[in-house]
This record gives C-alpha cells, sequence and structure tokens, in this order.
C-alpha cells in the first residue's frame, strides 16, 4: 500500500511537471504567443512529423516508391538547440519539394531521424539506427565530435554523409565517406581575426572558450594564430563546462583593456555572455562563430547597447523566396516555431541544412539510384548553388567555400544586419 | 582595482547563492546522512517554474507560486524517492537520489526540448548600478543580506522552536529521537521544506544574476554547494554559510586568474583536501564510531 | 619475562575528560585461562580494544610474547586533559592496527556477534585463514596457489568439525542459532592460528545449558590448540568454573586480582557488584 | 560440494565459448547493415559490462562507493588512443598543436600487419588499465581513508579533476587538448579483409566480447579467490575484518587499484567502440549510468552487471527510441511522444527499479547459482 502511495506521488510529480511545461512550452519568450510543443495537434506538417516510425503515414503513401535520408542531428543534449533549427531547414525542404526524380521515377523522400544526443557515446549507436534503417545517405551532424564518432559507422557501412555544419577539419579527414557543404574552422578564425583588426583597429582580443570542447578550442587556436599574424595580441581563456557566471570572465576581459572579445561558444553559452554583457553594460565588440547565429542570441542582445558580430554562412535577403516561404511554414507550424526557439528569424545553420537537402537530392539525381554506393560515388563531382552560395567538394570531402558572411546585430528591432562579406582565399 | 572589486562581488554573491543551496544539503545530510544529489536539480527546477509561469502570471503572484511549488516538489521527493529506502542501506539512498536527479534533469530536456531559457527580468534587483565603478546588479548587493536574515530566521527556528529542537535531536540521533516519541518523518518533511524553500530563493537571487537555464544548470551549482557545506562541516548551518562564501570568492579569484580553467577541478581539490586532512570540516563535530 | 603472553602495563584510556581504562596492569601467562570482570561500563571491552589495536591507549603499553606492541603517551590537547599517572615513562609511539596486532597472534570475538552476514559459515572460518596465506593476489587469481588453498580449505573442515559445526557448513552464518553463531565466531578466530584467545563475553544471552557447553568447550579449545584465553565475561558460573585467575575492573580501575576463590570473598568486588556507595 | 563448484565453472566456461561463438556466427551470417543496431548494441554493451563488473567489484564485493569510474575510463581511452594511432595519422589528428608529442605506435613497433595489430592493442589496453591503476593508488593513499559518501564524492571530484587537466591545452601535444583523438585500430579493424578488399570474416564484435570476457573472466577468479573473500568479509564488517587479520588499508587499495586497472581497459575498449576519445565524453553522467546498470542488475552480482549492461543499452539506446519520434497512429498524433520523452521515461524505469525492485535482475546471486538451485529443487521433488 505504501509503496503504491509512493509510486502514484511519483506519477503525479512527473504527470504534474510534465503538464506545466507541456501547458506553457515555447511561450517563455516574449511575442512567441503560446504555442503549444507537446500536444500541438496534427497540424504539424507531414514534413516535420513524419518518422520511419510512422506506419500509419507510410501506409498513406502507398504506391510511391520511398527513398530515406537520415538524419543525424542532436535533438538534446548541449547543441539540441542547434540540431532542431538545423533539422528545421531539412524539414521546410522536404516539405517545399517531397519528391525527387531518380533514373525517371518519382520517389517519396522520407527523413528519418536518430538523435544522437550531442555526445560522442550515443552517436556511434544512432549512426548505427540510421544505418540498419537502409538510408541511402546521411545529413548531419551539428557538433563536430558526434560527426567524429560517428562517422567510420557510416564509412563501414559504405553510406556517405553530408556535414552541414560540423565545421572541425577532423571530420572528413582520413574518412571518404563523410563531405561537408559548410567551411572549415581555420577559414573562420582567420576570417573574424582579419574582420577585427580590420574593423576596429584591434590590438587586442579576449579569447574565451568551453574547456574542452573542441569547436571551441579549435576557433580559439585559428583566431589567435590569424589575430597574432596581423600584429595582435590574445589572451586565452577557457571556462569549465555548465559555467553560469560569466561575470568574471567579462570583468577580466576589461580588466586586460581587450579591444574585442572573441567566444565561439554554443548557444547556450552565448545567450548568457551576451545576455550578461547586456546588463554589465559592456562597450567592447564582442565577435562570434556561427553558433553565436542565432535569434536566441539576439534576443539576449535586444534592447542593449551590446555590439555583436557573428559570422555566418547565410544572411536573412540572401535568398528571398527562401526567406518568404520559411517564415511561413513558420509561422504555420508551431513546433517548428518552437524548435526555431519561438520566433521566426532565419538561422544560418537552418540554410544550411535546406541546402543539404537539396545536394542530397541532387546526389540522389546524379546517382540514378537509390543505392547508397551509387550515391556515394556521385557526390564528389556534385555542384549545387544553394541559397547560402555555390557547393562543391574538394578532394577530401570539404565544401569549396571561400566566402563569409559578418552580420551584427540591430539591437532595436532585434534583426540581424549584414555587416560585410569576408572573402579569404 | 574595479577589476578586484567586480571580482569580489560576483564572489560574494555566489557564496550567497550557493549558501542557500548548502543548507539544504547541510540539513539533510545532518538528518539522514544522506547526499540529496537531487537538490541542486530542485533548484534548476524552481528557475524553470519561474520561466513558465511568468509566461502567464504577474511576477507578484508567480515568485510566491514558485517557491511553493518547488516546497512542494522537494517534500513529494523526500516521500516517494526517499522514505520507501528508510531502513535500506545508505548506498540504495544515494542511488535514489541520483535517480532523481537523472529524472529531473531528463524531464527539464524534455520540456524545454533542450533550448536555454530564459528566466525574466525581476524588477528591483534586476537593475544594474555601479559599485566602484564596477557594474553589477543590484541582486548582487541583496543577495548577501538576504542570506544573512534567512539564516538567522533559520537559527532561531532551529534553535528556539519545538519542531527544531526536534531536528536536532533527530540529527544526533535518529534511532534515540524515534523512541522518544519524535515524529521523524514529520522532521524529515519540514527539513526537506526548509532546505527546498531555500533552494527556490537561492534559484530567483541566482538565475536572476546568470539569467539562462538549461537542465544541467542545476547540477553544477549543486555540487559547489554540496562541497560548501563538507567544507563548513556538514550538519552545520554556519559551517555551511561561511563554506558557501569561501568557494564562492574562491572560485570567482580563480577564474579571474590565468588557472580559470581549473575552477572547477580547484573546488573538488579543496574538497578532497578538506576531507582528508579535517574530514569533520571547519565547523563539524567529531564522531567516533563504536566498535 | 617469557612466561607471560600478555602483559599489560599502566594503559590509561582517557576519551575527552572521561578516563575508560585507568592505570591498567595486568598479566596473561602461557596456557592460562584469565577473565576479566566488572559491572557495566567498567571498561573492559576497552581494554580489549587496547590490546587488540582498535583504540590507541592515551598512555601505557601492551606486551605481547616478551615484544611490545603497543606504547602511547598523552599528545596534543591531551597532554593538559590527561588525569593518569605514568606520563613520563612512556616516550615512544607504537600503534598497530588490529589486523596487525592478529596476525602477531592475538584473535577475539565481539561482545555484540560480528559475523559477515553474507557469507557461509565455511566461507567465515576461511576467510579468517586469509591472513595466513602466502599467495599474493596474482597467484590467488590464477589459481597459482591451488596447494595452500586446498590446505586451508581441509584446515577449515577440520576446525569446523572440532567446533561442532561441519553440518551446517554450508548454511548462512546468520541463519544459524545464537549459540552457534557464537561458536562460529570462536571457529573463525581459532582459524587466525592465534597463541592468545581474547573472547569478549562468549556466553552473553545464553541459557544455562548452552554455557555449560560453552565452559567445556572453551576448556577444550584451550588444551586442543595449546591456547591462552583471556576472557570478559558476566556469567559467573562460567568465570569461576573455568578461569584460573581473574582480574576486577570497576569504574577503569583494578580494584581486585586473585584465584576465582579469592575474589569471590574479596569484599570489594562485593561492593562494587552489589553497588556499595564510592567514596570517591 | 567441490564436484558441483567444478561442474558449474566448466558450465560457465562452455556457455562463454557457445556465446562466443553464436557471436562469431551471427556477425558473418546475418546481413552486417541491417543488422548493425544488434552489433552496434552488442559491442557497446560488452564494453559497459566490463566496466560495470569493475565498478561492481568495488561498489558490490568490497563496499567502497566510488564515483570515479569514468575518470579512469578517460585515464584508459587516452593511453589506449596515443598509443595507438599510426605515426602517419599523428600530424593530421594533432593539427591544432602540429603533431604529436609522441611518435610511435604501439602496433606498428610490433612490427604492423595483423599481429603487430593485435599485439598492440593488447599491449595499449593493458598499459591504459596500469596507467589507471597507478593513479588509483595515488589518489587511493588519501581519499580511502574516507566513509562511503565522502568517499563517493571525493571521487566524483577525481573525475572532475581528470578532465580539466586532460583538457588542459598545455598538454595539447600529449593529449590533442579538446580535440578528439582519432584514427586509431577500432573494433571495426579486426574485421579480416580479403586483397580486395573485402571482408571475409567478420571479428568485430567477437572481439569486443572476447576481450571483456576475458578480463571479466579475470575479475571472477579473483572474487573467488582467497582475496575476493576479504574484500567480501570487508563490505560485510570492516571492524570483524580488520580484526580477523584482513590489512583494511591494503585490501581496499587493492580493490581500488583492480577496479581502476579494468575501468582503464574498459575506457580503453570504449574508445575503440566510439572511433574516438574525448575528455567531455568522461563526465559523471557516464558514471552515474554505469552505476545504474550496476544496481539494476544487482549490486553484488557478475552476471547480474553483464545482463543489464546488454539490456540498458539496448533499452536507452535503441528500443525506446520510438519514444523519442513523433508517431501518428490512423492520422491521431500519439501523446507525450516526443524528442527526450525516451529518456523520461527510461528514468522513471530506473527510479522504479531502486525503489522497488531494489535487488536488481540478480540480487547478489549469480546465474550458475540460479541454475543449481534449480536443479537442487528439481532434484528434491
Amino acid at each position: 500500500m505504501k509503496k503504491f502511495f509512493a509510486m502514484l506521488l511519483t506519477l503525479a510529480l512527473v504527470l504534474s511537471l510534465a503538464a506545466c511545461g507541456g501547458g506553457s512550452g515555447g511561450s517563455g519568450d516574449s511575442g512567441s504567443g503560446s504555442g503549444d510543443s507537446s500536444q500541438a495537434p496534427a497540424d504539424s506538417g507531414s514534413g516535420s512529423g513524419d518518422s520511419s516510425q510512422a506506419p500509419a503515414d507510410s501506409g498513406s503513401s502507398s504506391g510511391d516508391k520511398v527513398v530515406r535520408i537520415g538524419v543525424f542531428e542532436p535533438a538534446t543534449g548541449d547543441s539540441g538547440a542547434g540540431g532542431k533549427q538545423e533539422m528545421l531547414g531539412m524539414q521546410y525542404g522536404n516539405k517545399e519539394t517531397p519528391t525527387v526524380e531518380i533514373g525517371g521515377e518519382t520517389y517519396n523522400v522520407e527523413l528519418v531521424y536518430a538523435d544522437n544526443a550531442s555526445s560522442a557515446d550515443k552517436a556511434p549507436t544512432a549512426a548505427s539506427q540510421l544505418v540498419s534503417q537502409d538510408v541511402s545517405l546521411v545529413l548531419g551532424t551539428y557538433g563536430s565530435s558526434s560527426a567524429i564518432a560517428g562517422g567510420p559507422i557510416f564509412g563501414e557501412a559504405g553510406l556517405a554523409a553530408i556535414g552541414v555544419t560540423c565545421t572541425n577539419p577532423g571530420v572528413t579527414a582520413g574518412n571518404d565517406y563523410y563531405f561537408r557543404i559548410c567551411f572549415l574552422d581555420p577559414f573562420q578564425g582567420t576570417v573574424l581575426a582579419n574582420f577585427a583588426s580590420e574593423k576596429f583597429s584591434a590590438k587586442k582580443a579576449y579569447l574565451l572558450g568551453e574547456l574542452g570542447n573542441d569547436y571551441d578550442q579549435g576557433l580559439l587556436n585559428y583566431f589567435k594564430q590569424a589575430f597574432e599574424t596581423v600584429g595582435g595580441q590574445c589572451v586565452v581563456d577557457s571556462f569549465p563546462t555548465n559555467t553560469s557566471d560569466f561575470s568574471t570572465y567579462l570583468n577580466k576581459a576589461v580588466a586586460e583593456g581587450a579591444d574585442v572579445i572573441f567566444c565561439p561558444v554554443s548557444i547556450a553559452y552565448s545567450t548568457q555572455i551576451v545576455k550578461l554583457a547586456a546588463s554589465m553594460g559592456l562597450e567592447t565588440p564582442i565577435l562570434g562563430s556561427d553558433t553565436l547565429d542565432s535569434n536566441k542570441v539576439l534576443d539576449a542582445a535586444k534592447g542593449s547597447g551590446v555590439k555583436l558580430y557573428v559570422s555566418t554562412f547565410y544572411q536573412e535577403g540572401g535568398s528571398p523566396d527562401f526567406d518568404s516561404g520559411i517564415k511561413a511554414w513558420l509561422n504555420e507550424d508551431s513546433t517548428a516555431m518552437t524548435n526555431n526557439g519561438g520566433d521566426d528569424t532565419i538561422a544560418a545553420v537552418t540554410a544550411m541544412g535546406y541546402d543539404a537537402y537539396y545536394v542530397a537530392l541532387e546526389a540522389l539525381k546524379a546517382a540514378g539510384s537509390t543505392d547508397k554506393a551509387a550515391v556515394k560515388a556521385a557526390l564528389p563531382a556534385l555542384t549545387y548553388t544553394g541559397v547560402s552560395g555555390d557547393i562543391a567538394f574538394d578532394a577530401t570531402g570539404d565544401a569549396i567555400r571561400d566566402t563569409a558572411y559578418i552580420k551584427t546585430a540591430d539591437n532595436a528591432a532585434g534583426a540581424w544586419t549584414l555587416e560585410t562579406v569576408q572573402t579569404v582565399k | 582595482m574595479q577589476y578586484a572589486i567586480s571580482i569580489l562581488l560576483s564572489g560574494v554573491s555566489l557564496g550567497g547563492q550557493y549558501a542557500l543551496i548548502a543548507i539544504g544539503y547541510t540539513m539533510v545530510y545532518g538528518i539522514l546522512r544522506l547526499i540529496n544529489f537531487a537538490h541542486g536539480d530542485v533548484f534548476m527546477v524552481a528557475g524553470l517554474m519561474m520561466v513558465y509561469l511568468t509566461a502567464s502570471l504577474p511576477l507578484a503572484a508567480a515568485i510566491p507560486l514558485v517557491l511553493v511549488l518547488t516546497v512542494l516538489l522537494g517534500f513529494v521527493i523526500e516521500r516517494a524517492a526517499y522514505k520507501p529506502l528508510r531502513e535500506a542501506p545508505r548506498m540504495s539512498v544515494m542511488i535514489s537520489a541520483i535517480g532523481v536527479s537523472y529524472l529531473l534533469q531528463n524531464l527539464a530536456t524534455y520540456i524545454t526540448g533542450g533550448l536555454p531559457q530564459m528566466y525574466p527580468e525581476i524588477p528591483g534587483i534586476s537593475k544594474t548600478i555601479t559599485i566602484a565603478g564596477a557594474p553589477t546588479k543590484v541582486v548582487t548587493v541583496v543577495t548577501p543580506v538576504l542570506v544573512l536574515v534567512l539564516v538567522l530566521a533559520l537559527t532561531q527556528l532551529i534553535h528556539h522552536t519545538k519542531v527544531g529542537m526536534a531536528m536536532r535531536a533527530v540529527a544526533k540521533d535518529f534511532e534515540t529521537a524515534q523512541l522518544m516519541g519524535i515524529r521523524i518523518n514529520a522532521v524529515i518533511s519540514v527539513t526537506f521544506v526548509v532546505g527546498s524553500f531555500l533552494a527556490g530563493v537561492g534559484s530567483v537571487l541566482y538565475f536572476t544574476n546568470y539569467q539562462s537555464i538549461v537542465p544541467l544548470s542545476g547540477s553544477l551549482p549543486g555540487l559547489r554547494a554540496f562541497v560548501a557545506a563538507v567544507f563548513g562541516g556538514i550538519g552545520s548551518i554556519p559551517g555551511a554559510v561561511v563554506g558557501a562564501f569561501i568557494i564562492g570568492l574562491s572560485e570567482s579569484i580563480i577564474k579571474g586568474s590565468n588557472w580559470s580553467i581549473f575552477s572547477d577541478a580547484f573546488t573538488f581539490a579543496l574538497l578532497i583536501i578538506i576531507l582528508v586532512v579535517k574530514p569533520t570540516g571547519l565547523f563539524g563535530e567529531k564522531v567516533t564510531d563504536k566498535v | 619475562m617469557s612466561e607471560n603472553v600478555l602483559k599489560v602495563e599502566n594503559v590509561t584510556m582517557q576519551f575527552g575528560g572521561v578516563v575508560a581504562v585507568d592505570n591498567l596492569n595486568l598479566e596473561v601467562n602461557k596456557g592460562e585461562i584469565v577473565a576479566l570482570i566488572g559491572p557495566n561500563g567498567a571498561g573492559k571491552t576497552t581494554a580489549f580494544n587496547v590490546i587488540t589495536g582498535v583504540y590507541q591507549p592515551t598512555n601505557g603499553a601492551v606486551w605481547f610474547q616478551g615484544e611490545k606492541i603497543v606504547e602511547n603517551h598523552p599528545q596534543g590537547k591531551m597532554k593538559q586533559q590527561y588525569k593518569g599517572e605514568h606520563a613520563g615513562d612512556y616516550p615512544q609511539v607504537l600503534a598497530p592496527t588490529p589486523d596487525k596486532v592478529t596476525r602477531l597472534g592475538m584473535a577475539r570475538t565481539f561482545q555484540n556477534i560480528r559475523l559477515w552476514k553474507s557469507q557461509t559459515v565455511f566461507d567465515n572460518v576461511l576467510i579468517a585463514k586469509h591472513c595466513r596465506a602466502t599467495s599474493n593476489v596474482f597467484t590467488a587469481t590464477f589459481r597459482l596457489n591451488r596447494k595452500e588453498e586446498a590446505q586451508q580449505r581441509e584446515n577449515v573442515l577440520e576446525l569446523l568439525e572440532t567446533v561442532g559445526l561441519a553440518d551446517v557448513k554450508d548454511e548462512l552464518a546468520t541463519s544459524l542459532p545464537y549459540g552457534k553463531q557464537r561458536r562460529l565466531e570462536i571457529a573463525r578466530a581459532l582459524a587466525a592460528e592465534p597463541q592468545l584467545l581474547l573472547l569478549d563475553e562468549p556466553a552473553a544471552g545464553m541459557n544455562p545449558q548452552e554455557t555449560e557447553e560453552l565452559t567445556s568447550f572453551i576448556g577444550g579449545i584451550r588444551d586442543r590448540f595449546h591456547l591462552t584465553v583471556f576472557l570478559i565475561e558476566h556469567h559467573m558460573n562460567l568465570v569461576m568454573k573455568i578461569s584460573e585467575r581473574i582480574y576486577v575492573l570497576d569504574f577503569g580501575k583494578l580494584i581486585a586480582k586473585g584465584t576465582p576463590a579469592e575474589i569471590q570473598n574479596d569484599k570489594r568486588v562485593i561492593d562494587a557488584y552489589l553497588g556499595v556507595s564510592e567514596d570517591a | 560440494m567441490k564436484q558441483t563448484s567444478k561442474k558449474s565453472t566448466w558450465m560457465t566456461l562452455l556457455f562463454v565459448a557457445a556465446l562466443l561463438a553464436v557471436v562469431v556466427i551471427l556477425e558473418n551470417v546475418l546481413d552486417p547493415n541491417k543488422n548493425i543496431m544488434v552489433f552496434t548494441a552488442l559491442k557497446k554493451g560488452a564494453v559497459y559490462a566490463l566496466v560495470a563488473v569493475s565498478m561492481n567489484l568495488l561498489n558490490g564485493f568490497t563496499g567502497l562507493f566510488s564515483l570515479g569510474q569514468a575518470g579512469f575510463m578517460l585515464l584508459g581511452a587516452y593511453t589506449y588512443a596515443i598509443m595507438t594511432i599510426p605515426a602517419a595519422q599523428r600530424d593530421a589528428v594533432y593539427y591544432i598543436y602540429n603533431g604529436s608529442a609522441i611518435n610511435f605506435s604501439l602496433p606498428e613497433l610490433f612490427g604492423g600487419g595483423p599481429v603487430g595489430l593485435v599485439l598492440g592493442v593488447i599491449a595499449a589496453l593493458i598499459l591504459g588499465g596500469c596507467v589507471a591503476a597507478v593513479v588509483a593508488w595515488l589518489i587511493g593513499l588519501p581519499v580511502l581513508r574516507l566513509k562511503s559518501d565522502y568517499l563517493a564524492i571525493a571521487t566524483l571530484g577525481f573525475g572532475e579533476i581528470i578532465r580539466a587537466v586532460f583538457q588542459w591545452d598545455k598538454l595539447g601535444p600529449v593529449t590533442n587538448g579538446a580535440n578528439a583523438l582519432k584514427s586509431f585500430p577500432t573494433f571495426s579493424n579486426f574485421n579480416i579483409q580479403n586483397a580486395g578488399g573485402e571482408t571475409v570474416l567478420r571479428l568485430s564484435t567477437f572481439m569486443a566480447f572476447l576481450l571483456a570476457g576475458v578480463c571479466i573472466a579475470v575479475i571472477v577468479l579473483l572474487i573467488n579467490s582467497t582475496y575476493g573473500r576479504a574484500f567480501k568479509a570487508i563490505r560485510d564488517d570492516e571492524v570483524a575484518a580488520e580484526a580477523m587479520g584482513i590489512n583494511l588499508s591494503r585490501h581496499k587499495r587493492l580493490a581500488f587499484v583492480i577496479s581502476s586497472f579494468f575501468a582503464g581497459v574498459g575506457g580503453g575498449m570504449f574508445a575503440m567502440f566510439a572511433n574516438q576519445a574525448q575528455a567531455k565524453t568522461f563526465t559523471t553522467a557516464m558514471t552515474y549510468e554505469i552505476l545504474l546498470i550496476v544496481v539494476i542488475g544487482g549490486i553484488g552480482s557478475v552476471s547480474g552487471s553483464c545482463i543489464a549492461a546488454f539490456l540498458y543499452v539496448a533499452a536507452s539506446e535503441w528500443w525506446l527510441r520510438f519514444l523519442d519520434a513523433e508517431t501518428f497512429i490512423g492520422g491521431v498524433k500519439v501523446p507525450l511522444l516526443r524528442n527526450g520523452f525516451r529518456m523520461v521515461v527510461f528514468s522513471v524505469v530506473i527510479m522504479i527499479v531502486v525503489l522497488f525492485f531494489r535487488k536488481g535482475i540478480m540480487g547478489d546471486k549469480e546465474l550458475p547459482d540460479r541454475f543449481n538451485r534449480r536443479r537442487k529443487e528439481g532434484a528434491a521433488k
């Protein structure tokens, strides 16, 4: 009896919390409306709702042939927010173009998801999940270390993977089956270092990254190299995982007399840093990498005097059709809206996800078959012009890109504006 | 100079916030000999509840409601996860605590979708002021004062009320207190209620300062607060407060130095050193085992 | 000197301001059965704990088989608090851990039975043999110590037969009746191959018949294993019947020593037991 | 008694051999892509089984509540990785630090080829275990004097310290800083290929099982030896154990060092499984996962830990995955199903086990015990 009571209490606790969150989920941000995330009615659109485990749904499209594209992205963990935005691009692409002509036949494209939880120890099983579900190729992942952990599994299965925004050189190096459509850390670091010295005539930079995060540390390293070659000086600092008190770090930057702060950290940390900078009235410009290109960060800076600059893959306005289309979709689909962080600002990773989806379709067309080996063979020669620019692969499978967009936050309007387009040869 | 002051300020406010969490640890440990691993997560959940509640309620209603719900959560956790294991070995209870912590974190991930949530601005204490040239929030100044007031109130409760006396008795000797007719379960519940209440207050102060909440937001402050409790001598409330300020300040100073990457490591190294050198902490009482 | 197996010399044990054992001196000779008696709280178990290394005495020394094994003098805060005598006589500090004392040849039982609960009767005794094993962790893991292991198992079996527990050897230790658990504890102590056996209230909680059996049992094992026995006991029947000499402790102080007959007629002992007012 | 124990030993050996054979056959008969989930889960299960058993040796058999397992796995994983990355790959892996400080790799030292691979991998794994063991010995000196939960929190802190040290960029030329170590031999390297590069015999899962199996067998032998019995005595009653001549600090340290050794080996195997080694993977959350496996399997049961490891991995990362996907049944969306729900359900299940099935799957019994008892009961009837 007592046990039963205890169990009941536990259940009640769980349910009440779930209900509490579900009931007002997504409305944490101002002006987003009370989008309900968990109990959303079935209007979430076939693109986002479908998954391989929806037998009823795949049944409804019976008769047509189906080609599956694996989505290897984090939906939980530190990179969950970014992963979700990246998936939005793919989902939108899938909604826009749900079919593909392969070898003269029309195939329905089905996205198959596997959550790698932003963690290298869950990535191999998530990757295996995709391999076992017979996908033709894989898109993802946000976060390079999961990509490195999952990569060999794809390689072994002869399955090609297209990295969307994993910028670490280690992802494609030594793995023939991993391609990517984004620029790399060395490029991004250099772009930002040059920008810092050109725009602000900065002589001293304070570099802050998460301890043990390869993405952050890689960028810090390249920024430092490039900044020092243009005659700058760097103070490099790292904070331990799960830090929430950044005031000391920002104060240190001020005390060091830094002209710019470079913090290529994940969304969870960057929102805190920007928010704190806003409340401190920090005047030193903050430079960020593609991870900071998020409406969450924009939100944190809104209404303050923070000078925020980020390098990114895509600038809103680059493709008006895409912009208006995806905004319409976001506004109509509450789940997608929540996943986008509660408003309809387009993150660069979303644009990249969108391009990745079309690259995948092109690859399928070029291969003329859904066979993964054929798809892999078709990839190296593929070229495609997406919303984020021209995409082609070099010998290691990396995208040949020489352009990055640098945006600044317009804190009055709460929007990004294009600052400049940086090119490095 | 300004830098030094800002470091001190941030250390003091951190210390105050850790103190409020540390008291919860130290009281529970004093009575149940249990490291309540879920305590830090209760703190995080309190923050999340605030985010969700302020979306639909005015602040004046949301804050008391959050405190009530946090207290309820602490109470329910104790009744559901610890009470059934009263007779079980200590290891089982601790594992149960880890399980609750795991559950709360996963639940938070599920509800927030893993997206960082922005804590609402609380008028009055969110405002930025400048002290000796160092910008900081009002909450930084409010925290130590509030901590002192709460701790004084708590010591009054413990030393001058019946339930406080019962708490001291249970902490001293569980079995004997039971034989003396003290209603153990009620006392333990009160302990959890007080601990959770303070964690709730702590979460308001903490997240007003550091506004973003992720499911893991509670784990590290929780561990640090526990270290503070051990440092001060587990079971001792003044000890927990002093320990928390020491941990908060030293964390802040280390972060300000060139060794910032070791700020967590330092906290734990301090813990290991204190445990080895003086296991009873600064103010703890010595307990000898009987053969 | 070689004749006494155990010699306790000016031992004082003080917990804070409380003197649990006050300047205790006693000797146990080879082959003897000696009892330590006294009212509850007289400091008997504390004396045992000092001898076996569980507590470090505040002052004094313990000799075992002619060798000094424990020695201490008041240190730190104790320097001021110390209420005993002979403070300057013991400059050295010797504080062996209980396991070391056991390996020197002294094994004990406990007042409140401390068997290994999840182990069988056989394993309880076998584990006590561990301290006599010569194998290291590698040879033991990879079974290179087969001979020794077999030898030990055989010894344990013999021992269990001697104490009359062979028929229950595969039972869980805690499933045995009380009297048998006491006996098992003694068997376990014997397995550690001691010269001196320390028994802490072996007859506690036993009925008269069990006590009777125990009396002859203790005598039996003393002869069989050539032991010296030092025991704490409340059952006067047992004590008077079995022991050759008796020490009486009251409030930490030795108040009498002698043969059973002498002790039975000692006025101070009778006072201590009947609670006649203390002059101190 | 002696006879039956010998018999059950043989039965166990036979069972393990049969299991290994089944693994080899399955891996080569089943379609490797369609069933890759099975093998990935099996590999991870094997690795976790070893780590869980090593934790059980400490928590279940010696009664020392340590939460440092992830830290020791990290040591093993890094040692393994650093020792086995091929010299030619080092510049690519350590690209930030312009190459590695260590420029040899054990498989190549052993002459390369299949023989070098096997010897090198085994040597590196053992070395990883040794590094973990040495560190355990050092920190065991002060830490093991602490009582139960203090020990837990101190070892937990130790794990955090180790992680910070390995992420320190000053050590970059050795540890590669924050970057992952990769390109070292993994389980897949044990698949035998013919000249054309086609895989003729798949041994990757078999290797995981074999390595984990050998280690677990050694642990079982230890547990049943005189030292293992001493550990159990310490767990049951420390005071009595000490009074019976068991040197507490020596035996505790021994258990700690041995457990850490195998956690180190397990860490090396984990790196082989995950295809990379990166400090941020080895978090406290990982220790908790392993602890929960031990609890679910039964504290003090080796076979329980093994079974629970496979169940845990399969359930959390495979069977329950459908809970993460939004699902429609007949056009109606199933409520609650969405990303993250899997872990909520899973943690509720864990709480139920912890609260209501406290003994776990096996209690403190072993698999052969169960069969023996059944046989005895059958005979009695």
